[in-house]
C-alpha cells in the first residue's frame, strides 16, 4: 500500500511527519491522520488493505475503550502496547538501515561443490518416525490463507458517517421518546453507521446525557442534559 | 605450508561451502585449537603469495572465498548476473531474524505488522536464512536462524558483530504540542471513515 | 604470479566447472595463445609451491581440481557430511512425499508452509526420493515420489507398511514430555550399517 511496508510504518511516518511523541500518542489525533492517509493511499491492493483497515479498527478500539468510564486503564494499556509495538518496529527499521549499510558492494565468489564419489546413508530409522514427522508437518498447521478480498468490499466502501450526525439522530429520538430499545438503535444501516452509532453512544454516556438501564436493554434520556446539543 | 595446511586447504577447496573447524579437527584426528591455529598461518600464507583467494570465517565455520576485488571480471568471465540489492522489507526481516534467532515466521510478523510469508519464503530460497528446528511451545512452530551465507554477505565472522543493539532505540518526538492533547471533546473531529 | 594469472586463477576457482580458453581470453580481452601460456607457468607455479590443487586441460577446457592424492581425505571430511543423520525438516519432507506421492513440491510447501527447495533437493541428491512423474494438471509440475533405499532405510518393505500416523495422534505435547518430542536419539536407530 502506497510506499509503506505497512500499518506501523504508516504510523511511524505519520508520527514524524506531525512531531508527535511517540512515547505518548495522541490516539485522536493519530486515528484522523491515519485515515486521511488511507483516504489518500490507492485502495487497489485490497490484500494489503486490510492489514491497515484492522490497524484503524484496532485505533478506533483504543480511542473508543478510553471513551467508557470503567475502562480507562484497558484503553491505556492497548496504548501503551501500540507504543511498544511501534517502538520495536522503529528499531527493526534502524537495524534493517545499518545491515543496508553494511551490504558490501562487491561480493566474495565461493566454489560448487566438487563433485564426490557418493557413499551411501547409513543411518537405519523406524518407520514411526515417519508417522510422528508427518503428524508435525499436518497435524497442526495452522490456517495462513489471508481472508479473501470480498470480505473487506463491504468496508472499503468509504461511506463517512459523522459521529455527530448519530448523536444529533440519537437525541433527536430520544427527546421523543425518553426511551429507546438498544438493539433498535442498532437495527440495519451500514457498519460504519452502526459504529458511528456506538460511539456516538458512548459519547453521551459519558457527558451524563443518557445512561443504559438496569437490565442493559434500553437507552434513556437524562432530564435537564438536553440543551447543549440542540 | 605443511602436509597438514595442504590437506586443510584441499578439503576447504573441495568441500565448497563453509565446513566446522569440529570437522576437519575430526578428518585430521587433530584437535580443535590446532586446526583454528594452522588456518591462522595458513591464511596468511595466501596473503603473502598473493593468491586470489582467502580463508573466510563465519560462525565457526571456514570457507575458501575470491577476495572481493575480483568480483568485477569473475562477474564478467563467468556471466553471472548481479544479485538484485536486498529490498527494504527483506533487510527488515533479516534484521528481525539475526537479533533474535531462533525466530517463527509469526514473531517476524508481530514485529512488522504485515504478513511476511513470501519474504521468508524468498530469504530462504536465496540461503540467507534457513529452517532450524520447530520451537517446543504449543504448534510447535517452525524457526528461522541466519546462514554462513548471511554473515559472509553483510561482511562479518560472527553474530556478535552485528552492532550493537543498544546502540539503536526509538528516538521521542519532539514534545512541544502535547500537553493541550487528550481526547477532543467534539464529536466533529470524530468523523469516521470505515 | 603475475595480475592475469591471479585473474585467471580466480575464474577457475569460482566456476569449479571447466572453463574454455577462449572465455577466458574475451572476459581478459588478450588471445587465447597468451591465455595458454599463462596458465602453462601458473601450473608450474602452482605444483612448485606444492599446492593442493592443480589445473587440469580438457578438450580446450580449464579446470582447477584437488590432486588425485587427497581424495581420501576429502572424502573422510565430506562423507560426515553427507552421513549426518535426516534432519527433522528432511524427515517431514519424506513423510508428506511418503504418505501422498506422487507429490509436487508446491503441495510439500503448502503443507508447511515454508519454503523446502532446498530439502527437496537434498533428498533427492542422498537418493531418498526421484523424479516420477510429470501430473496432468495445468503447468505440468514435477511430482516426487519415494525409492527403495527410502524403504530400506526405514526398515519397510511396502508402501503399505507405513504406520497409520492417525494411530499416533495422542502424541505428547511439547510441554509434557520435551525429551521425546525431538527427534529420537535412541543410538540404536543410528547404528551404522557399513
Amino acid at each position: 500500500m502506497g510506499d509503506f511496508e505497512g500499518p506501523l510504518d504508516a504510523l511511524l511516518f505519520l508520527i514524524s511527519k506531525h512531531k508527535m511523541d511517540i512515547f505518548d500518542i495522541e490516539i485522536s489525533q493519530l486515528l484522523a491522520q491515519y485515515m486521511a492517509l488511507i483516504e489518500d493511499l490507492s485502495g487497489d491492493e485490497l490484500e494489503v488493505a486490510s492489514e491497515f483497515l484492522e490497524m484503524a479498527a484496532r485505533l478506533v478500539h483504543i480511542k473508543t475503550l478510553a471513551l467508557l468510564p470503567r475502562h480507562e486503564e484497558e484503553a491505556e494499556r492497548l496504548r501503551s502496547e501500540l507504543t511498544g509495538e511501534l517502538i520495536e518496529y522503529q528499531v527493526c527499521r534502524q537495524v534493517a538501515a545499518a545491515l543496508r549499510e553494511m551490504q558490501t558492494p562487491l561480493p566474495h565468489f565461493v566454489r560448487p561443490e566438487q563433485p564426490q564419489p557418493q557413499r551411501p546413508y547409513a543411518h537405519r530409522h523406524d518407520a514411526t518416525e515417519l508417522a510422528r514427522a508427518y503428524l508435525l508437518a499436518t497435524g497442526r498447521r495452522q490456517q495462513r490463507m489471508p481472508p479473501p478480498p470480498e470480505r473487506f468490499r463491504g468496508i472499503v466502501g468509504r461511506r463517512v458517517v459523522p459521529v455527530s450526525a448519530r448523536i444529533r439522530y440519537l437525541l433527536r429520538r430520544l427527546r421523543r421518546h425518553r426511551r429507546m430499545d438498544y438493539n433498535e438503535v442498532f437495527d440495519g444501516g451500514e457498519r460504519s453507521e452502526r459504529v458511528a452509532t456506538f460511539i456516538a453512544l458512548l459519547e453521551l454516556i459519558k457527558a451524563g446525557r443518557v445512561r443504559l438501564s438496569e437490565d442493559d436493554q434500553h437507552i434513556i434520556l437524562n432530564e435537564g442534559a438536553l440543551r447543549q446539543y440542540e | 605450508m605443511n602436509e597438514l595446511q595442504r590437506k586443510i586447504l584441499a578439503i576447504l577447496f573441495a568441500s565448497g561451502d563453509p565446513i566446522g573447524g569440529d570437522r576437519l579437527a575430526e578428518a585430521l584426528d587433530i584437535t580443535l585449537e590446532d586446526v583454528d591455529k594452522l588456518l591462522l598461518t595458513l591464511s596468511d600464507w595466501l596473503s603473502d603469495l598473493d593468491m586470489p583467494f582467502e580463508i573466510l570465517y563465519l560462525g565457526g565455520q571456514y570457507q575458501l572465498a575470491t577476495r572481493r576485488e575480483l568480483a568485477p571480471i569473475i562477474s564478467a568471465a563467468l556471466d553471472t548476473r548481479r544479485a538484485a540489492p536486498l529490498t527494504q522489507a527483506s533487510l527488515e526481516v533479516l534484521a528481525i531474524i539475526a537479533y533474535n534467532q531462533p525466530v517463527t515466521r509469526a514473531f517476524i510478523e508481530q514485529v512488522r505488522g504485515v504478513d511476511s510469508s513470501s519474504i521468508v519464503a524468498n530469504l530462504t530460497q536465496k540461503g540467507f536464512i534457513e529452517e532450524v528446528d520447530r520451537l517446543d511451545i504449543p504448534g510447535r512452530p517452525i524457526a528461522f536462524g541466519t546462514t554462513p551465507l548471511f554473515l559472509r554477505t553483510f561482511g562479518i565472522s560472527d553474530l556478535s558483530e552485528l552492532p550493537d543493539p543498544h546502540s539503536f532505540s526509538a528516538q521521542p518526538m519532539p514534545d512541544e504540542d502535547t500537553a493541550d492533547a487528550h481526547m477532543p471533546q467534539d464529536p466533529d473531529q470524530m468523523d469516521l471513515e470505515l
